[in-house]
């Protein structure tokens, strides 16, 4: 999906401050809001990693703003809790006397809007270019490289395929490779010239230049 | 809704998803805060600056290093959670790496620990990618115009870590002097290291 | 700007609710902020319509998201009246005896910046390509159509090119295109065939695809 | 800054300019309200209506109207900001328009008024484009699959108003019976028409 969280390129944040010594983490509540994840990922295996990634993305995108990483944490954890059904969303809010923000649905995707696996593979120095198909579920194709041409770097092993496994589709798994992008075909800014984005990309995401 | 207009806290959202699972059975008390306490003790960037003078010192465990990220951390005990498969850039006079996750904020946790706040923030994850060596030198990193810059968006299940280089001044330093004072900031590239 | 404000295409915003027989300001202060802005631009003269969609656009994303229209125009009204000079922030404060949310500054862009006026004129019926070039600044060419290819439906009567108009930098004029982009073309799906999107484009966005 | 804490509320906020303005003699008392109240009755979407109606029982208007919207709608009396270049998207039975501003909120004023909440609201203002159909169903217009879909996004100086088609039972109504009939959505080509 093109969500809020897609902010690779977006202009308008302002200044990046950098606190010195900052502690893991800063308040009680945001520890036990990460070991709720973990729990609900790891020991209750309620849901898994890239289906929490997609129910933050899920936020709406006012909340995902001004949410702070570890409150985003606590949204899509809770979230899927709920939606798994292991907790109840009343019983939530009865609890905490007030209300509970969650993210929003999952879209109605369907498995056939997945692309195919990959008919080709790439080597080290490969041109490649990123697909410009855009799945309307969750996907980890950064909006600013769709359609862009780059050269492989490295090639990973292969990882669960996330657009498929978030979505409780048939699992597959696909190398993935580091490509870099120039960031003059990036962003078509001639005083770039020298430096480059590398993008960590599941071999389906990925064509061929013509 | 049952809860009303009032929108909970987050602290008081945790509380009332921990009291639940508690009634049902699902977890005991204090489980949450025991997880995050040895989260906290694992996931420590103290890991990744010992790795770092190592590699400053062994050349042959700087070899491993660039070879196989994930088992020279191990080799070190470092592994877990986030790190199942480790890359390691190396700075050099004429490449400076610096990393980013665009998309939430994937980092190398049992080297670089659990990502400080400026790097989960929107500004750091929206800009560094769009103007690379203008964003690192507002952060402090002013390089000639001769190195070349290159950032690395963790996109997908490889994490990374920044190998940054050795500054002058310090050659006949100790692996552990060398260790304190490599910083986390070397380490994703938004900061360079001197003495 | 990649900016907030640039929202053609993003997901996760959930339903769109119409009002049925909606009056024209649900509070009077909104009928006071539409007039301020009126005012602003067209009485006192302090700014033009692209600084003031600019300021709009320069908003912290947050803020932008979470505000209605006639905040998002109050406060871009607001902040060029202050950075013009005609009102003190200082001022404002004190008489409503609390803060007054501005818009970020204006980033530190130049006059080279701004792509060169178009050699290339277009008739109808022509394929053209928006060029990929992005200026940090006001512009108004949206993500979604960036290096796409369609088709001129019209071509619309010289106005003035906003990325100038809104820096202060010498005016210039140019025709507007109605460029026709079919949807699967800019989102890469088949089923969207038999659908498009009709982009209105000064002519030094536009080049001849190649 | 001097405000303290707590942000003002909107209301207040253009109280406190209003106030300053007043005070260093800008403007008078009630400027603000008289201006609102002018472009509330100036910016009227009956207003575009009345074009749709004699578009569709004069069909030299219609032809003008089609060839140079600004001069047709000024022959009504209907002109002024945001519509100093009007171009009319005519609805056929195999053609639909609809009209959207991605960026801001783009809206020929003198005859569609000032835009709607639902048109400004960011659902609106991304969608449409991505999925030109399917938002159109959900809004309740439900096209044959030959019928093309087309979007204007309103991003530079013209301005759109659709003409919708004219609904079957209405071959011997009046022109003022036809533009009562006429709703704002039809105008922006998210409503169809019947009677």
């Amino acid at each position: 999906m093109n969500g809020i969280h897609d902010l690779g390129g977006m202009e308008g944040f302002g200044a990046i401050d950098v606190e010195s010594d900052e502690p893991t983490f800063h308040e009680g509540w945001q520890g036990r809001a990460f070991a709720l994840n973990m729990l609900g990922i790891g020991i209750l295996r309620a849901y898994n990693a890239d289906e929490y990634r997609h129910a933050v993305e899920r936020m709406a995108p006012a909340h995902y703003l001004g949410a702070s990483y570890y409150e985003r944490m606590l949204t899509g954890a809770t979230t899927l809790l709920v939606e798994k059904g292991v907790l109840d969303l009343a019983t939530l809010e009865s609890i905490a006397g007030a209300t509970i923000p969650l993210a929003r649905a999952v879209a109605d995707v369907v498995e056939d809007e997945i692309v195919e696996p990959a008919a080709a593979s790439f080597a080290v120095g490969d041109r490649v270019r990123v697909r410009g198909v855009q799945f309307r579920g969750h996907t980890r194709v950064p909006r600013y490289v769709r359609g862009k041409t780059g050269v492989v770097l490295h090639v990973a092993p292969a990882f669960g395929h996330p657009d498929t496994s978030a979505h409780g589709f048939a699992a597959r798994s696909e190398p993935t490779y580091h490509v870099e992008f120039e960031a003059t075909e990036l962003w078509g800014e001639d005083d770039l010239a020298g430096e480059s984005v590398v993008v960590d990309l599941w071999e389906s995401y990925l064509e061929a230049p013509q | 809704m049952s809860g009303g207009d009032r929108i909970a806290t987050p602290a008081e959202r945790v509380a009332a998803v921990e009291r639940a699972l508690t009634d049902e059975g699902r977890i005991e008390a204090g489980t949450l805060d025991g997880l995050a306490a040895s989260a906290e003790q694992q996931f420590d960037w103290h890991n990744g600056a010992r790795v770092v003078a190592k590699a400053w010192t062994d050349p042959t465990y700087k070899a491993r290093l660039l070879a196989d990220g994930t088992k020279a951390c191990a080799e070190l005990g470092f592994e877990g959670p986030q790190g199942e498969y480790i890359v390691v850039l190396e700075n050099t006079p004429t490449l400076h790496n610096a990393v980013v996750c665009t998309q939430c904020s994937c980092t190398a946790w049992p080297v670089l620990g659990l990502p400080p706040d400026w790097y989960k923030a929107p500004a750091y994850r929206a800009r560094l990618v769009r103007a690379p060596r203008g964003v690192l030198a507002e952060m402090g990193v002013e390089l000639a115009a001769d190195v070349r810059v290159r950032i690395t968006d963790t996109t997908a299940e490889t994490r990374f870590l920044v190998l940054p280089l050795r500054p002058a001044g310090t050659e006949d330093w100790s692996e552990e002097a060398l260790a304190a004072i490599v910083t986390r900031e070397s380490m994703i590239g938004v900061a360079l290291l001197t003495v």
